[in-house]
């Protein structure tokens, strides 16, 4: 079995770190000729992906992102060596109680889930694996 | 890298401009601005984000904020200028239940004033 | 001592990946609030460097770009495990000569060298580290 | 990603548009419309980066040879809006000795025509 070509990236947390992972993604997904619309719904999720391993990972070190390339699909990893939660025990959030609500966030794992075709949680106290795909093929 | 590149009144209606990544620093600058023109006593604003043409989800819950402080005072908070993929996370989001959005400020105006 | 934070990144030999290592050192440029003009620099240079360790590394294996941020400057390593060269035995190129030679081609170093404030290559039969710094202040 | 936008031919001066990354196939594609052109008997070229924000050397080679082919024909070979990096390149390699550069289109055919 041939490898996938793989793009790997390790950033430290820093303000707009986060913005490297979506311009590393840009130039992949035009690589594999994905639309724009692909394209920027990536750069969205992965900019949310970011955000939370670098916010909620409660660790001073650094992420890994993986890009890993097929035919069919873009599949994305965001690592982090952090403290873990359980995704399923997260309730996703709503405009009209957020109106009102104290707590106005808790929307990154809505918009991951929306905008990429798959995605998946493996989290332990030594750390969070998210792994999201990207299909070439729009199967709406 | 972000900032707020504008600020103008028209017809009532308070346009704000902003430029670069729309995140947790812009949104704060933006509710900033919203909030002294709120005690000056206005309450309709047009938000243009032609010019930034990425949000990251804690900028866009500052537009909560915005739309909570609005909703008590009968105002309203609308959009225009959309990049598709703030559109579409805005719409995600539900944001687009509470806020209008318009192709540029003209059509907005036109419909606001 | 404090450790630098570094963003790494590995790259598969694909077509235009240079892009993802030009558009990494943009954002991180931008972090740094290096100007513009050093930005542009510094993306060549590395446009040059990529390139030769996908071209003349000889090797199918991923590349390999450190970027190291300090207060003073920015300092990038280019690793691949290639073939190795003795870059003090690279001829710099002379237009003149170019116009009329057969082979065109020869300008990657030279570009290097003059956009970077220094540049060391570290190069045996296991593959090459090319070290660049820009610095955060201008000196001439 | 990289491609020529476009070709017309004013006062006698061929110009040619690019867009995007300058690198081998985008320099070799323009290699091919010169070469088609020196055939139909022009000889003074005007290539237009305004588009083309980035270059590599592997790309820039190819424009030697261009540069070539005309000298050997006492023809030109000109660029205008040049991005300051790329412009930079061109000086470092020396490129600038064989060609003239022009703040835009206008500017060239003035001078050149
Ligand atoms: N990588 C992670 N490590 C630990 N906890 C996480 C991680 N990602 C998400 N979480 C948890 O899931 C919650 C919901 O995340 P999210 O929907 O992105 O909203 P927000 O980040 O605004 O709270 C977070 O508040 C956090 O408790
Ligand atoms: N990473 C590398 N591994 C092996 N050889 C290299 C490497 N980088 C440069 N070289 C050698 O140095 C020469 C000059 O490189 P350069 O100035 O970039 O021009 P070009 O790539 O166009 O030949 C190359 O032809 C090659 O022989």
């Amino acid at each position: 079995m041939k490898k996938n070509p793989t793009v790997e990236l390790k950033l430290p947390i820093l303000k707009d770190m986060e913005l490297v992972a979506t311009h590393t993604s840009d130039v992949v997904a035009k690589h594999m000729n994905l639309s724009e619309e692909k394209s920027a719904e990536i750069s969205m999720a992965l900019i949310e992906a970011c955000i939370n391993a670098f916010e909620h990972s409660e660790t001073k070190e650094d992420i890994y992102i993986h890009f890993i390339i097929s035919d069919e699909n873009l599949t994305i990893k965001v690592i982090d060596k952090g403290v873990g939660f359980d995704a399923s025990a997260i309730e996703l959030p709503n405009i009209d109680q957020k109106i009102t609500d104290e707590r106005k966030r808790g929307w990154g794992l809505m918009l991951i889930k929306e905008l990429m075709d798959k995605v998946d949680y493996e989290s332990d106290n030594t750390g969070t694996t998210l792994t999201m795909t990207k299909n070439k093929k729009t199967d709406e | 890298m972000s900032s707020i590149t504008g600020k103008s009144i028209r017809d009532g209606i308070v346009i704000i401009s902003t430029e670069g990544y729309f995140n947790k620093d812009l949104g704060e600058a933006l509710k900033a601005v919203a909030d002294e023109e709120i005690k000056n006593g206005h309450k309709n604003f047009l938000i243009n984000l032609e010019n930034s043409k990425i949000v990251n989800s804690i900028g866009a819950s500052i537009l909560i904020e915005i739309i909570e402080d609005l909703q008590s005072m009968d105002g309203s908070l609308n959009f225009c200028n959309l990049a598709p993929i703030i559109a579409k996370t805005f719409k995600i989001m539900g944001l687009t239940k509470y806020c209008e959005t318009f192709e540029n400020e003209d059509a907005a105006i036109a419909k606001l004033a």
